[in-house]
């Protein structure tokens, strides 16, 4: 499990992000930078690029199969939006001052220094030297103004508020002035995030626009963006003058392909050489098949909530329904059908990736129980002996098959309901609604969130009252919450945020399934053959494979 | 010396929803026909004119098919022939009109075409040769411009044009015969009296033989020299046009005279009692027996047989016989 | 002749209004696109924004008379999933689909036209029931699962064709030197969706073709044909088969309008980037102007194809006129 | 004009009321009957005669849990091949889906959905239709062209494609999605039903009744109506069978009837990958169904229509 050793440089981080008084510590930054800024600086934990000095010419094509359609908005930054898809595609064309690599979640791209001030009113950056985009031109400070200044993605109206001004030293150096202390700054600037850090180049996009833009879009990233069908296909072909390395693979395809079924039949018959999401009927054959090899990559944790189980006409009012729904679900099975046992039963609904997560295999949480005499028990002290009928269990898409396997396992003890079965889109809608999104309280939701931004990022968009999409909101998480805002100390902080998710599993407010592996299934032609692939996987929190550079196929025949 | 056409107790069957029924849509029909001469064959609709008509040229649906009996050109025997055999004959030595002038026509062909096929594959005409062949023969059939008009379709001419140019494709092949199936059904009266005059023209110039079919015999008696009446597959009277109306024999040519509107009188118009029969289940005996107001007890049990009469008369009735028993 | 062209042009000017206003109105009750774009945890700023972006910010009304005002001016609006514009992806797509619709058509016309004929001609003959027994077939089996059977067999199984797209070819507007070239490549990635969709429509054909080669050969017209003693082979190759063929044209022209525009349920099996498949996106995505453009283009190749057919049989034929 | 049967008999000369006297029973197609009997009586009678429950697993015995998984007990056995395999039983004849549910017991209820949703969905686009073009075809004017512009439109769209867009406006649900069939093929009765009430009114039977002041709702009621019901039959068995291919069509593409009710599209959809790995039997069963019920529709309508209208056979 290479994703595992990740954690500990993740927990370094947070306490890079810590306030350090260290006032002349300015001067004991490494590598001999010159310091760009005055007064005391916050310490960085930036990760040093590793520059790999020429591997050959890029060579073979490697064909990508993502598991939905693609949408050309991925390939402009500046709109980006708040999905971690969209990096799989500023991972080809473009780069970022800062972003998440394998040697840390914020490793130095197109800066090669960055300086964030003690008051967090400042932030600055210098470049690397001798930048390019793609046409050629020269990658400056002023492409990272415009892009600031030009960004309407996620996060835009919080950067667009808290800036004061833009100064340009020189062109490699950069800094930012804030009205207020722009605590989060770093965080959301790296590329993980946001879009903002991800540099467009200004003449070119002022030259053909926002369409023209999504149409044939240039960068500074590794791949050159060749052509494009809207929704299907996407090709890149390697830039051999990118700064960190020479792209492995001469060409990149990807194409958006939403039927598991189509993506193995692709993989098997050569057309494809990496997948997404192989798990539930199609693992055991991309087991099976001796030519497949698969990573489990796991991702978050599956759980089912019960939007509008406040409400008193819910039958999720009554905690013990709850607790009998949980009851009910025999996970050691379900992981076997799903997953062929490589998923984890676990305990939390949120993903043991994120650095203030509870552990949810015993340690801080115990494991779920399945029980369905004990399930039947609970049931038998409620208004519902006998179980009930809801009305919709709602999978997270396409995870259908899985939601139907649930909503068996809760006939089991008489909860009975119907699945309903959306498109991603709409699922997103109704999540983002909240629990207005469910209408009629009589809903479970079987969700699954990947977020970055740890724990209280997760709690803070279905656990909290005042967020759109909550789905639990108790006084009592509330006001824990509430303090936790507050609260300047990283301590007091962590231990409310772990109060918070303690409440939410014992509640029962969320019902934690298992950690999900989001399998990825390799094609042959990937290199090396063999084991050995999972060094793809090495970058922290990332559902995807990043960075593509790296990747190596065999070449084309 | 044969005569002309000759048909000999001609029987014809349509073998229905899958050979459970059999219609007898011929049932014995013989005639004989010299050049020249036209025979009317008259009965009412369903009677089994128009299969006798297609049965002549050997073309009746594939349900249906010829059981028994000959029919004979100068001679020849036309059931022995192959279908390939028959083809030469159609329109060469027998053409046919049929009775619609507004769906007889391929709507996609020029009158030009259609004209010339026969005089085509069956006269060997090409070119300047076919080309003035049909120019002449719509000038005989009386198409004004025939020069312009034969480039046009048949969707651009009237009615009574049309059933004219089918005249002139009848005569393109040079027939001896010309089988006219009820040609004026479906002409305005004006046009049908042109119609038929120009037949009997056409008849005179070329010496045809002409079997005309129809249901009015006002149309008979101006146009036959000889006459068959049908009835349920059957001719039940033959004789002579005069000697039809003067002397007809049989019950049901009588009620078929009967059942014409007379100028002068007030009399209400004679009907003839019941339905046309079904032929697939004639009645026992005399299939005109139960509509018949002269039938006997021996009309019931016994199909009557063909009684020849006097003055070259047949018709297939008891009545005959009866009264010269009766009488002697 | 003139009043009636202009107005079976007026219907159709009016159905195409119809249709574009049927569509605008049902589009706007599939639910909020705004939301399904922006991300669970999305904040309201940045949905705001997206919301005046595609115009959805103001009233329906004027939405619908600035729609209509596009429109005229042939602007499609800009894709709500895809960011760009709709008329940009469309016919991007379009040479796909014509090519998957083509290859589709000649299949239902080379399986339908000559069985239907045959199971004319020999009615109520072996030939005649098999013939049938296709055509039922093809109708009777769903595209999808046709589909199936085809990947397992062909592309699975034997390893035959490929199961995926549509190939490495591609048609570009702006590259003349890709539009010959085009038709020509990838024919394996073709031949399965081809058949799948080419087999259902061929169903149809075969069933059009028959009924309208009984009724022709049992015209009058063919009567008298061979009473004129035409060979039977030219009966059959010169008038019926003219004849025949054109309701089993006007029909197959509005077939090939269907297998480019519509193919939904084969383009998303075979994956094929057809508009099908563009308008199946559209319509999970509450893609508002995708939907509509994309159902207004097959709207009006639809509406211009049946307007000629009027016009057309209408001059043929003057009973048409006043029926219709 | 005419069938072959026709074309005899106009040569021929058949009467009428010889032809009417047949026995047109004995003409029914037998084997799309059978079929349709069958399935029918699958539908009707599943809770009697389905072995097992269509939404609950099929409960294993330990000997099966141990060969399966390794497992002394298991709550089911997934993927049993049907009975002719050497691991099947006939306790599940044709086997079990990926949930352990009895495939057989899953395909006679999905009969059930397959031919309410069929039939009523048809049932309700025949009534619409019907009524609007005797309106069209009967009032004129106005009427006539209001309803057949919009007729016209909704002719335009696309079935497939507008019953999607219904269904994301509906929801899932089998009661909306016999709704969405009403919506989607009214249109294709509404057309045919104002040709034939066209001819109609000049008929004398109308005129008599309309010269003898009989009210416009009478004569529609009373001469029209039944008039057109020939028509609407021989439509009605013919848009059957579409109605099924798009209720499976929606079902497959997870609009449709929403599980764990079986609908045959349904099974397939979730199948799809399960025949990947050679367990055919599990989409192709469905698969089968589906076709034989439209099979037998089609067949049946082709013999309606023979019968009842051979005007219509270009439809």
């Amino acid at each position: 499990m290479t994703r595992r050793t990740g954690i500990k440089e993740l927990l370094a981080l947070i306490a890079a992000l810590a306030l350090v008084a260290a006032a002349g510590e300015a001067a004991a930054q490494k590598g001999g930078q010159t310091p760009i800024l005055s007064g005391p600086l916050v310490k960085l934990d930036i990760k040093e690029a590793q520059i790999e000095t020429a591997k050959g010419k890029p060579k073979g094509t490697f064909r990508i199969a993502q598991h939905f359609a693609l949408d050309p908005g991925w390939l402009d930054p500046l709109e980006h939006i708040f999905a971690l898809t969209m990096q799989t595609y500023d991972y080809l064309v473009h780069d970022a001052l800062i972003k998440p690599m394998p040697q840390g979640e914020a490793t130095y791209s197109l800066a090669e220094h960055a300086e964030l001030a003690a008051d967090f009113r400042r932030a600055a950056f210098r470049l690397r030297p001798g930048l390019k985009f793609h046409d050629g031109q020269p990658l400056s400070t002023a492409d990272v103004k415009w892009t600031y200044e030009n960004y309407k993605g996620a996060h835009a109206k919080l950067f667009r508020d808290k800036l004061e001004h833009i100064q340009i030293v020189d062109d490699r150096t950069i800094v930012f002035h804030f009205k207020e202390p722009f605590l989060e700054f770093m965080d959301l600037y790296n590329g993980a995030v946001s879009g903002i850090g991800w540099i467009v180049p200004k003449h070119y996009y002022e030259k053909v626009g926002r369409d023209g833009f999504k149409a044939k879009p240039i960068g500074a990233g590794p791949y050159k963006f060749v052509s494009q069908q809207a929704g299907v296909q996407m090709d890149f072909e390697a830039w051999e003058e990118y700064w960190r390395r020479t792209p492995a693979a001469k060409t990149i395809v990807v194409k958006g392909i939403r039927d598991n079924a189509a993506r193995l039949a692709g993989l098997q018959t050569g057309e494809l050489d990496l997948a997404f999401g192989m798990t539930g009927k199609v693992l055991p054959q991309v087991m099976a098949d001796k030519n497949l090899r698969w990573v489990p990559n796991f991702t978050s944790v599956w759980h089912l909530a019960f939007p509008g189980y406040n409400e008193p006409d819910s039958p999720f009012h009554d905690k013990r329904v709850r607790q009998a729904v949980s009851l009910a679900i025999n996970r050691e099975f379900l992981v076997r059908q799903e997953t062929q046992g490589v998923g984890k039963v676990w305990g939390n609904w949120i993903s043991p990736e994120n650095r203030d997560a509870l552990k949810g295999d015993g340690k801080d949480l115990p494991l779920p129980e399945h029980n369905i005499a004990k399930a039947k028990q609970v049931l038998a002290q409620t208004k519902f002996p006998n179980g009930f009928e809801f009305e919709w269990f709602v999978p997270f898409v396409p995870y259908f098959d899985m939601g139907e396997r649930i909503l068996t396992d809760l006939r089991a003890v008489g909860i009975r309901g119907k699945l309903q079965s959306l498109e991603g889109p709409a699922f997103r809608a109704k999540m983002g609604q909240g629990r207005k999104g469910f209408p009629g309280n009589r809903t479970i939701v079987q969700n699954i969130d990947p977020r970055p931004g740890g724990a209280k990022a997760t709690i803070g968009v279905y656990a909290v009252c005042g967020s759109p999409a909550s789905i639990v909101c108790e006084p009592q998480i509330e006001e824990l919450w509430t303090k936790h805002e507050a609260s300047k100390n990283l301590d007091e902080r962590d231990r409310l945020n772990k109060a918070i998710q303690k409440i939410l599993v014992e509640e029962y407010y969320m019902v934690p399934i298992y950690w999900n592996p989001f399998v990825h299934a390799i094609g042959p032609r990937v290199l090396p053959e063999g084991k050995g692939i999972e060094r793809y996987y090495d970058t922290l929190h990332a559902p995807y494979p990043w960075p593509w550079e790296v990747w190596e196929v065999r070449a084309d025949r | 010396m044969p005569p002309l056409l000759r048909v000999d107790d001609l029987r014809a069957y349509y073998f229905g929803f899958r050979g459970t029924r059999v219609v007898k849509a011929i049932d014995g029909v013989s005639f004989s026909l010299e050049a020249g001469e036209t025979f009317g064959l008259v009965g009412e609709s369903g009677c089994g004119k128009t299969s006798t008509c297609h049965a002549i040229v050997r073309l009746l649906p594939p349900s249906a098919r010829i059981v028994s009996g000959r029919i004979e050109l100068e001679g020849e025997d036309l059931l022995g022939k192959s279908q390939t055999e028959m083809r030469q004959i159609r329109g060469r030595r027998i053409a046919t009109i049929l009775q619609d002038p507004m769906a007889s026509l391929d709507p996609l062909f020029s009158i030009y075409d259609q004209v010339a096929e026969p005089a085509y594959y069956h006269r060997a005409f090409r070119g300047r040769r076919l080309r003035q062949r049909v120019k002449e023969l719509l000038s005989a059939v009386r198409i004004p411009s025939p020069e312009r008009r034969m480039k046009d379709l048949p969707h651009q001419m009237s009615g009574g044009m049309r059933q004219r140019i089918v005249g002139a494709i009848a005569l393109a092949g040079g027939p001896q015969v010309i089988i006219a199936d009820e040609p004026t059904t479906n002409l305005d009266v004006t046009i049908q009296l042109q119609y038929l005059n120009l037949l009997k023209d056409l008849q005179r110039a070329s010496g045809v033989a002409l079997i005309f079919v129809t249901h009015n015999l006002g149309i008979v008696a101006k146009m036959c020299d000889k006459v068959g009446v049908m009835y349920a597959g059957k001719i039940v009277e033959m004789q002579s046009v005069r000697g039809l109306f003067y002397n007809p024999r049989h019950p049901y040519t009588r009620a078929l005279l009967d059942s014409i509107p007379k100028l002068g009188t007030k009399d209400p118009l004679y009907v003839i009692p019941g339905q046309p029969p079904d032929l697939s289940r004639l009645p026992a005996g005399c299939s005109f027996q139960p509509r018949c107001q002269s039938a006997m007890e021996r009309c019931r049990v016994e199909e009557p047989s063909e009684q020849h009469l006097d003055d070259a008369a047949t018709t297939r009735c008891w009545l005959p016989l009866h009264e010269a028993t009766t009488r002697g | 002749m003139r009043k009636y062209v202009l107005l079976r042009g007026f219907y159709s000017l009016v159905t195409l209004w119809l249709l574009v206003t049927i569509i605008f109105a049902m589009v706007r009750l599939t639910g909020d696109p705004v939301a399904m774009k922006g991300e669970i945890g999305a904040d309201a700023t940045y949905l705001e924004r997206i919301k005046h972006d595609w115009g959805l910010d103001q009233p329906v009304y004027w939405q619908y008379t600035g729609f209509i005002g596009n429109l005229l001016k042939g602007d499609f609006g800009h894709s709500f999933e895809k960011s760009l514009p709709v008329r940009d992806i469309y016919f991007e797509r379009l040479p796909n689909s014509l090519k998957l619709g083509f290859a589709a058509f000649v299949i239902s016309l080379a399986l339908g036209v000559p069985f239907g004929m045959l199971s004319a001609l020999k009615v109520n003959t072996w030939w005649d029931n098999a013939g049938k027994m296709i055509a039922l077939l093809g109708l009777s089996m769903p595209g999808f699962f046709v589909g199936l059977v085809l990947i397992i067999i062909f592309g699975v199984q034997l390893g035959w064709l490929p199961v995926l797209g549509k190939g490495s070819s591609a048609f570009v507007w702006s590259n003349p030197a890709t539009w010959a070239p085009f038709w020509f490549r990838d024919w394996p990635h073709l031949a399965m969706p081809a058949f799948a969709l080419g087999w259902y429509f061929s169903g149809a054909m075969l069933r059009i073709t028959r009924s309208g080669m009984l009724d022709v050969l049992g015209s009058d017209y063919i009567k008298l044909v061979r009473l004129k003693g035409v060979p039977e082979r030219m009966v059959v190759a010169k008038h019926a088969l003219k004849n025949s063929l054109i309701p089993v044209l006007t029909f197959a022209g509005l077939n090939l309008l269907i297998m480019v525009n519509v193919a939904v349920v084969i383009e998303v099996i075979f994956n094929w980037p057809g508009v099908g498949q563009l308008l199946y996106d559209g319509l999970s995505n509450r893609d508002f102007p995708m939907v509509q453009g994309v159902v207004l283009m097959s709207g009006l190749m639809i509406v211009m194809l049946n307007f000629v057919i009027d016009v057309l049989y209408g001059y043929v034929d003057p009973r048409i006129r006043l029926s219709r | 004009m005419a069938t072959i049967l026709g074309r005899a008999t106009e040569i021929g000369g058949v009467s009428r009321a010889a032809r009417r006297s047949y026995s047109w029973v004995r003409e029914i197609p037998l084997v799309p009957l059978l079929l349709v009997t069958v399935l029918v009586l699958a539908a009707v009678l599943a809770p009697v005669l389905a072995p097992h429950s269509h939404l609950d697993p099929v409960k294993p015995t330990p000997g099966q849990c141990q060969a399966k998984y390794g497992m002394a007990d298991c709550p089911y056995v997934d993927n049993m091949p049907p009975f002719w395999f050497s691991q099947g039983t006939f306790a599940t004849p044709l086997g079990t889906d990926y949930l352990g549910r009895d495939l057989l017991s899953r395909l006679m209820y999905g009969a059930r959905i397959s031919l309410v949703v069929a039939l009523t969905g048809t049932l309700f686009a025949g009534a619409i239709g019907t009524l609007l073009g005797v309106l069209a075809g009967y009032m004129g004017k106005w009427w006539d062209q209001i309803i057949m512009r919009v007729t016209d439109a909704w002719l335009t769209l696309p079935s497939l494609v507008f019953a999607i867009l219904l269904s994301s406006v509906r929801g899932p649900g089998v009661w909306n999605i016999v709704l969405i069939l009403a919506l989607v093929f009214w249109s294709r009765y509404s057309r045919a039903v104002r040709g034939e009430v066209l001819a109609l009114r000049e008929r004398e039977f109308v005129r008599l009744a309309e010269i003898n002041g009989v009210g416009k709702l009478k004569i529609i009621r009373r001469h029209l109506i039944p008039n057109v019901m020939n028509t609407v039959m021989v439509l009605f068995s013919l848009q059957v069978g579409v109605a099924v291919i798009i209720e499976a069509s929606l079902s497959f593409l997870g609009v449709g009837v929403p599980p764990p009710e079986p609908s045959w599209g349904l099974m397939m959809a979730q199948e799809r990958e399960s025949l990947m790995q050679g367990k055919w039997w599990l989409a192709v069963f469905p698969g089968i169904c589906i076709t034989m019920l439209v099979l037998s529709a089609n067949m049946l309508g082709d013999w309606l229509r023979v019968r009842l209208d051979p005007q219509l056979r270009n439809r």
